[in-house]
């Protein structure tokens, strides 16, 4: 495809009148606001705002040094592994096996397509009301089989809960894009492999998965970041970062420390670093997307 | 190398109320190492028949025997065959040796003996330069090359193509044409080649298969399609431009067509409603005769030429025969091919062509000329 | 398919209905809960089966007439003020990001190359992570508890431009060389042509955007402080944030319910744009 | 009319007698109006309100609870004293009218009052009568003693209780108001009524003792966490939980939805110790007057505060929801009425206060309280679990809490 | 209708160091009226030519007029001229109705107005029926027909046309080149007409621009660009199978080629370096000379034949001029282009063809061949 157009028009004004919203919205709700972000992350403040001080770096030191924080950091590496891995998984378990029925993939589609819609913290809700200790379906299920389900104090169940409740919000959204992917890859590619000998598990294996490995580097990276930012609601419902700080992801961490600890200073120190991890996976994206092999 | 029959081959998709036959009984003797065109409009049925016998659709009735042996419930991996797909169908993540080398894998070769069946067939090819190379980066003359080496590299029994050069331009299309040709020649695999381009099935071919919405019309030598085609719609569909087919009446010594009555050269095999056919090429204008009004002859048909195409070493003359009244005024490009005694005739050489409103008398060799039932179409010997 | 193994098509029919088991068991879960009283909801077991109180639930929390803990702002309500906020991002995102990837794409000017990496610098960082400077100019603006506020700083990224340039980029450059033959001017261009012709496209992002908007949670947490202004997701956490009582999960549920509803809707209805959409552009 | 905007944490049947406040309230004039809006939890409204606040967009009254005032104190641009809105507004006011263990915390060094004590609580232990019966206990006899609170526990789980003790509120109930019913220390510098520069203590050996016996009745089964804050709160009016410690405020709740009768009695104590039981420490919230609003609505603001502290309106919010009576003529009120001897237990809370107060058990205020709180809880979460002993977990919150100190010193400072 | 001047048209893409010139300086007078068609290979500049008239590329240097008129500062619309694109350029969400509306909806018309003149050209285009459909749910060859229609419409001065047949199907491509050719005939207007492929550019054009890399290399008649062939890249470009164009030189009476030397029928225009060319179709087999290896004659040339191809009514023969000794055993397809005296000789009929192996003694009729200058290509002319 061509980053360029061959013909294009002619107008000295027009374009700027055209990009005007645009630009004004983003430079009054996004520039500028990570801009004061950044200077929040070298400012001590007091809570309400009365008194500000430049305190260099100290913010970032502070941050690096705290143990909490880099247990953050490996609590949202592990969460975020665990939910684009799993979501992506079975989704394309799912994907895979209703491009094979042809009959009622419609169906399927329908059925799985439901969890897009809710949003995260109704999921967290949702997950939390079915394994809440003493009322939820799950864990009394779980409690006849003889096994004591309490994400109050597990931290590996409070992990299991919040994983679960964030793949179930995500399988839908992963698993349209998977089916997509697999239907666009040409029946000839497969009819050859199977000519030339491969059983349906070798063709998925040596043909399927790496054709489809565009769409599933895109979700990776979809789920990623959905895996950061979006989760908030579901961790914030479900376990409020608890047991300890165990399930306390990044963005959780911002917001409580921005909003329920008043450390603005750390908070913007946090989100600047967040926003450093971003706009590295936007890089790695987008060299992946210019090079991205078009079949 | 083996040999392929199909017997009484039918294929329907769907069932009960919504099926759709789209194979009506094929009967063909494929012999060892020969190499047979299917050639047919698109939607006869080629492809489906072709999969058949890669395995690749299941057969509603009859049989299918490779070597041999009946297939119709063999795997398309176990069938021994190869197949050329008309998008190539190359792996756009393998490179060039790993897209040939893939079939042999599977089949657990070992490194050394692919590498050497790889290299082998790049030679033959000469795509061993680009063995490093992934598919996108090739064109479309190198990309075919690969699929064609991908079969062979197989050794298998039989090769099939499905349209495997209409994704070529035409200069590539003429010279991969020769290459397949050449290869045959080579490896001797029976081979079995769809293609809707009858150009195509007349060069490459040994054995033409004529096919019509699902039935076989003709199977036999290009010489023999060509020169003797079993029916109307064969006539019509080998040979470009296509055969003129006048349809009308055998009174005698005359054929009428209309309020036109054409003088035959020898007698017609018998009387009534018929159908008759004469190539472009074969009918033979009358050197002295262009612009003439008289019959230069008494078996010498008048053409009434409307429009002349120039094609570089020949030129092409359309007209109708006897002459049509109200034909002249219309558009070239109105012409109808149902148009009752529309003509083509086809004329080397640039020299004095004829010109719109001219009168050409034709000699129509006796020979040259077909005989068609009038209903069936079936062609009509003495 | 390409071989004939029933068995392995069985297999697949398990697994997905397996896969529609779990991914509808929640929701199943919650509409039963919904249909419950209170108190059956908290008897462990909670009853399997659908119960007889699904008017009485669903009229108490469209009315907001429920007792339990925390808010009992009316639902009905709530889902409007989503409804609103779903609408006004999707249409806002989709209408600025239209004009500016036509302007992008089809305009050269000064600083385009400035202006596209300024969009893409925005693409996903999402607003959590500017979360406290961004309230800060939506106060200042007095934007809080106003639909402009629980909007417009959602719209401040450029995903779609971004779709959207990518999708213009694949308008074969024919179609804008024959409308200019016809006569055809850039705005006519871009109403008669363009517009048209990303029907996909903006149906797809407005999927996307629709739900992205309806399920914000923690956004509306900061700028809405009246109860008149809730989005839904809110008030259901508000549902269940007191702790003193015990949480009228039937109520609670029941809200979930209708929260639901919507998106999955836009969802269910638009699913074949959706992806088609997403599908032709970002691939 | 003027609009006040009142933002609360109260939830279920407190969030009821909120709202009826407000309501009886705008009934009783035509000029002003309350409107009381249900922000969260109290750390969520604390949260919220500050972000408003520094967005310029703070309620006129904000519900704080205890622990943040301190926070509140030490932003003295960000609230008007409520004596200050008193006397502008020339309402008279008359700090001598309050209970003095409940005004006292919320006054000054300078003696001035600062906010409003509106829903003052302290921690009591509830007790399900008929679960006791079941299980065969004297449901007149509630346990009084730790020890004594095990072996009911044990009692009560023997006879297929699940959760025969829980708690809410772990950091106020078994570390702050724990230490001043033992009267040791739970800060440096008189909990912090002294300074800044209070440390935090309550990692000792008898805070150690006290949260081993607590870790192992949780490994018994005896004792059931369930979760942060008060949510605990609702295991109990369900039935579920037979035994809870927290705050008295929970009457109301228990009152309105609990199916079962319920019983008060004080927190226990280890009676080894000496000058066991002192007095336990306010809990409950307290109302804030925010800065920067026009004369007209703290006139307003003045006339609702002034309407609650009214005898009648106090002495009935009082009896409805087992919060402390704000003033003394609430009390006598009460008391005159027989209510305290028709509802058995709900003086108990009022004894357990009234008792005289030692530097020690005054109550504690300390700055960033709140995040301390999720601390312990994060640190305790630690200790139930079996993943780390007591003296651990006790050690490492009192560090981190006195990080949180410094910080707050500095940042006080400014 | 009015007339196209191309003055010294001159364009490059890109300023300064990465100018990148594609087109020379063409200079051209189009009559009114007349339908002229640019031809080229590849890449040569034809679309660019043809867009700068239609006014969708800047003009880097020179002139265009259209009926006398200077265009290059006029916007596209306002030139007064129609396009059809190679990909139609239909606009996908618009019926057959508005596509072609949309035009005369942007100047204003009345919607009367428009209705008789979509009506008119859907008549004379036979679209009536389809006006109502989408682009998608018409055949390739109903959309180029909308595509035409969309421009007729417009009644403009002159038609554009990009290569808008090389999306159709090859028997669709010759029907709708004879569409065009009577729509010609019938409107009348000057028409420029965009092609790679030289049979169409025969069949359509009055008169023939050839192209090769930004120059013009002739301007003709199709007559004037077959016969008279002013480089050797027109000599090569236009005919198929192309010309046989053998580098020599001219010693005496006799051709050399390394070892092989012909005896030529007429004098050369003159002596030394020369490459000469000779059609395919104008070497004539000496009938009775199949199978024979003396020469039959003093001027007639050996050709070992290598390979023969038949394509129905004609062969194709391949081999080399003098016989070349190891080119027999190679594959056919390997042949290559630059072999020095490779020859193609085409051959009506299909009796008695040669076989591989055969020597064919050819004779060339001296009013045939072609002489060309070895360096600069250009036509010698005696
Ligand atoms: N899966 C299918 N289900 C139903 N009908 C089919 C299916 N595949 C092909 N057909 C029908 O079978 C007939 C033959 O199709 P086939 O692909 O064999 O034609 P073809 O001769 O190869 O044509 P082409 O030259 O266009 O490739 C067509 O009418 C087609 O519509
Ligand atoms: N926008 C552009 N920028 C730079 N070079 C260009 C541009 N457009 C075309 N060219 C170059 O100009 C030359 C002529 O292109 P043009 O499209 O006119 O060729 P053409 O003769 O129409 O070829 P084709 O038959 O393939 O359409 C080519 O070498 C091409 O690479
Ligand atoms: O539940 P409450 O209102 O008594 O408050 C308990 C604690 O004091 C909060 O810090
Ligand atoms: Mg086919
Ligand atoms: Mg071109």
């Amino acid at each position: 495809m061509s980053q360029e157009k061959r013909v294009v028009f002619r107008s000295g004004w027009l374009p700027w009148v055209l990009l005007a919203p645009q630009a004004v919205v983003i430079g009054a709700f996004f520039f500028w606001p990570a801009s004061q972000a950044l200077l929040q992350s070298l400012q001590q403040q007091d809570a309400f705002g009365l008194a500000v001080e430049w305190v260099g770096l100290d913010n970032f030191r502070r941050l690096f040094e705290d143990a909490g924080y880099l247990a953050s950091f490996r609590t949202t590496a592990v969460f975020s592994l665990l939910v684009a891995v799993l979501g992506l998984s079975i989704s394309l378990l799912l994907a895979t096996m209703a491009n094979r029925v042809v009959r009622g993939a419609t169906v399927y589609r329908t059925l799985l397509i439901w969890p897009y819609a809710v949003a995260p913290a109704i999921a967290g809700v949702l997950w939390l009301f079915m394994f809440a200790p003493s009322i939820g379906v799950v864990s009394y299920g779980l409690d006849r089989l003889g096994f004591q389900w309490n994400h109050l104090l597990n931290p590996n169940h409070a992990m299991t809960l919040v994983v679960a409740a964030a793949v179930w919000k995500q399988i839908s959204y992963n698993f349209l894009f998977f089916l997509a992917g697999l239907q666009s890859i040409p029946r000839s590619l497969l009819e050859a492999a199977a000519i030339d000998g491969a059983s349906p598990w070798k063709r998925f294996w040596t043909i399927t998965f790496p054709l489809l490995s565009p769409t599933s580097f895109f979700l990776l990276v979809i789920n990623v970041v959905y895996a950061f930012f979006d989760t908030f609601g579901i961790i914030d419902a479900a376990t409020q970062g608890g047991p300890g700080k165990d399930t306390a992801i990044l963005v959780y961490k911002v917001y409580y420390d921005g909003f329920k600890a008043m450390d603005l200073g750390g908070s913007a120190a946090q989100s600047v670093v967040l926003m450093g991890i971003v706009i590295l996976l936007t890089v790695i994206q987008f060299r992946f997307v210019e090079r991205k092999i078009h079949y | 190398m083996a040999s392929i029959s199909l017997r009484n081959v039918v294929k329907q998709y769907g069932h009960g109320a919504k099926a759709n036959p789209v194979i009506h009984g094929v009967n063909a003797e494929i012999q060892d190492g020969e190499f047979v065109v299917i050639v047919g409009p698109s939607g006869c049925g080629k492809s489906t028949l072709l999969r058949m016998v890669a395995g690749l659709e299941e057969i509603s009735g009859g049989e299918i025997a490779i070597g041999g042996r009946v297939v119709n419930d063999v795997e398309p991996a176990d069938r021994d065959i190869a197949m050329v797909f008309q998008n190539y169908a190359l792996y756009p993540h393998m490179s060039v040796f790993e897209n040939m080398a893939y079939g042999l894998k599977i089949r657990k070769l070992r490194a050394e003996d692919i590498q050497t069946r790889v290299d082998k067939a790049a030679r033959i090819l000469e795509l061993g330069h680009l063995l490093q190379r992934k598919p996108r980066e090739l064109s479309g003359g190198q990309r075919q090359r690969v699929a064609m080496g991908r079969a062979i590299v197989r050794d298998p029994q039989v090769f099939l193509f499905d349209e495997p050069l209409s994704n070529l331009d035409a200069k590539l299309r003429v010279q991969t044409r020769l290459e397949i040709q050449g290869l045959h020649r080579e490896l001797g695999v029976t081979a079995l080649f769809v293609t809707h381009d009858q150009v195509e099935a007349m060069t490459l071919a040994q054995r033409i298969i004529v096919m019509n919405a699902g039935r076989m019309e003709q199977f036999g030598t290009p010489e023999e399609v060509y020169s003797r085609p079993a029916t109307t719609f064969v006539a019509s569909f080998i040979g470009s431009p296509a055969m003129n087919l006048l349809r009308g009446r055998v009174e005698g010594d005359r054929f009428v067509m209309g309020h036109t009555s054409l003088h035959l050269p020898a007698p017609a095999p018998r009387q009534g409603e018929l159908v008759m056919g004469l190539r472009p090429e074969h009918a033979v204008p009358l050197t002295g005769g262009a612009g003439q009004s008289e019959s230069p002859h008494s078996t010498a048909w008048p053409l009434r030429v409307e429009f002349v195409e120039m094609l570089g070493a020949e030129r092409l003359v359309y007209g109708h025969l006897g002459g049509a009244p109200h034909a002249a005024d219309r558009p070239a490009g109105h012409r109808s091919a149902s148009d009752p005694n529309a003509f083509t005739l086809r004329i080397a050489g640039i020299d004095h062509p004829p010109h719109p409103g001219d009168t050409v008398w034709l000699q129509a060799p006796a020979v040259r000329l077909h005989w068609f039932d009038a209903t069936s179409g079936q062609r009509v010997e003495e | 398919m390409v071989e004939r193994r029933p068995a392995l098509t069985l297999l697949s029919h398990l697994i997905l209905v397996l896969g529609v088991m779990i991914v509808a068991f929640p929701l199943y879960i919650a509409f039963v809960a919904s249909t419950q009283t209170a108190d059956a909801i908290v008897q462990a077991p909670m009853p399997m089966v659908p119960g007889a109180h699904l008017l009485e639930n669903y009229q108490a929390a469209l009315t907001g007439s429920g007792t339990g803990a925390g808010s009992n702002a009316p639902v009905s309500r709530m889902m409007w003020v989503s409804l609103v906020c779903a609408v006004l991002i999707a249409v806002g995102k989709i209408a600025i990001s239209l004009l500016s990837a036509f302007a992008i794409v089809y305009f050269r000017f000064p600083m385009r190359q400035l202006f596209f990496w300024a969009i893409f610098v925005t693409l996903m960082l999402p607003v959590e992570v500017r979360i406290g400077p961004t309230y800060q100019v939506v106060a200042d603006l007095k934007l809080l508890n106003s639909y402009a506020g629980l909007t417009v700083p959602l719209i401040a990224s450029a995903t779609a431009t971004f779709l959207f340039r990518q999708f213009f980029l694949t308008v074969p450059d024919e179609l804008v060389e024959a409308a200019r033959i016809d006569g055809a001017g850039p705005m006519r261009f871009f109403r008669d042509v363009l517009m048209p012709l990303s029907a996909t496209s903006i149906a797809a992002l407005f999927v996307i955007q629709f739900i992205y908007g309806w399920n914000q949670y923690l956004w509306p947490l900061l700028v809405t402080t009246d109860e008149q202004m809730y989005p839904v997701v809110i008030g259901i956490k508000r549902m269940i944030s007191g702790g003193d009582a015990a949480n009228d999960w039937n109520i609670i549920m029941a809200t979930a319910v209708l929260a639901m509803i919507p998106p999955a809707l836009v969802v269910v209805l638009m699913q074949r744009w959706f992806v088609k959409g997403l599908v032709d552009t970002e691939k | 009319q003027t609009e006040i905007q009142w933002w609360h944490s109260m939830g279920g049947g407190l969030g009821d007698w909120v709202n009826d406040l407000a309501k009886d309230f705008n009934a009783s004039q035509k000029d002003y109006k309350v409107v009381p809006v249900y922000k969260g939890a109290y750390d969520e409204s604390m949260a919220g309100a500050i972000a408003a606040f520094r967005a310029g967009n703070a309620p006129h009254i904000l519900q704080v609870f205890e622990v943040g005032t301190a926070t509140m104190m030490a932003s003295k641009g960000a609230v008007v004293p409520v004596g200050e809105v008193m006397k502008q507004a020339g309402v008279k006011f008359d700090t001598g009218a309050y209970v003095p263990a409940v005004a006292g915390y919320y006054t000054a060094p300078n003696g001035q009052m600062l906010s409003f004590p509106f829903n003052s609580s302290t921690t009591v232990l509830h007790y399900n009568k008929d679960a006791f019966k079941a299980a065969g206990l004297d449901p007149n006899k509630p346990p009084s003693s730790w020890p004594e609170v095990a072996a009911a526990a044990a009692k009560l789980k023997a006879t297929g209780h699940k959760c025969p003790f829980t708690t809410s509120w772990v950091g106020w109930t078994q570390l702050e108001s724990f230490s001043a019913w033992h009267n040791v220390e739970y800060a440096t510098r008189n909990n912090g009524f002294g300074g800044l520069d209070a440390r935090l203590v309550f990692n000792s050996p008898l805070h150690v003792r006290h949260i081993e016996n607590l870790a192992n009745m949780a490994k018994q089964g005896l004792f059931v966490y369930k979760g942060r804050g008060n949510t605990a709160d609702a295991t109990f009016v369900s039935g579920e939980c037979a035994m809870e410690t927290g705050s008295s405020g929970l009457y109301a709740n228990i009152k309105k939805s609990a199916k079962f009768s319920a019983g008060i009695a004080p927190l226990p104590y280890y009676p080894d110790v000496p000058g066991a039981p002192q007095n336990t420490i306010i809990g409950g919230a307290s109302l804030w007057v925010m800065a920067g609003k026009k004369p007209q609505e703290y006139k307003g603001v003045a006339a609702f505060l002034q309407y609650l502290a009214r005898p009648e309106v106090a002495a009935e919010s009082h009896k409805r929801t087992g919060y402390l009576p704000v003033t003394k003529a609430a009390y006598e009120l009460t008391e005159k009425s027989g209510f305290y001897q028709a509802n058995p237990g709900t003086d108990v809370a009022v004894t357990q206060m009234i008792r005289k107060t030692t530097d020690k058990s005054r109550g504690v205020r300390l700055g960033n309280l709140p995040q301390i709180r999720t601390l312990v809880d994060e640190e305790m979460e630690q200790v139930w679990a079996g993943r780390k002993t007591a003296k651990q977990g006790l050690d490492d919150a009192v560090r981190r809490g006195n990080e949180l100190l410094e910080r707050f010193q500095k940042s006080a400072k400014l």
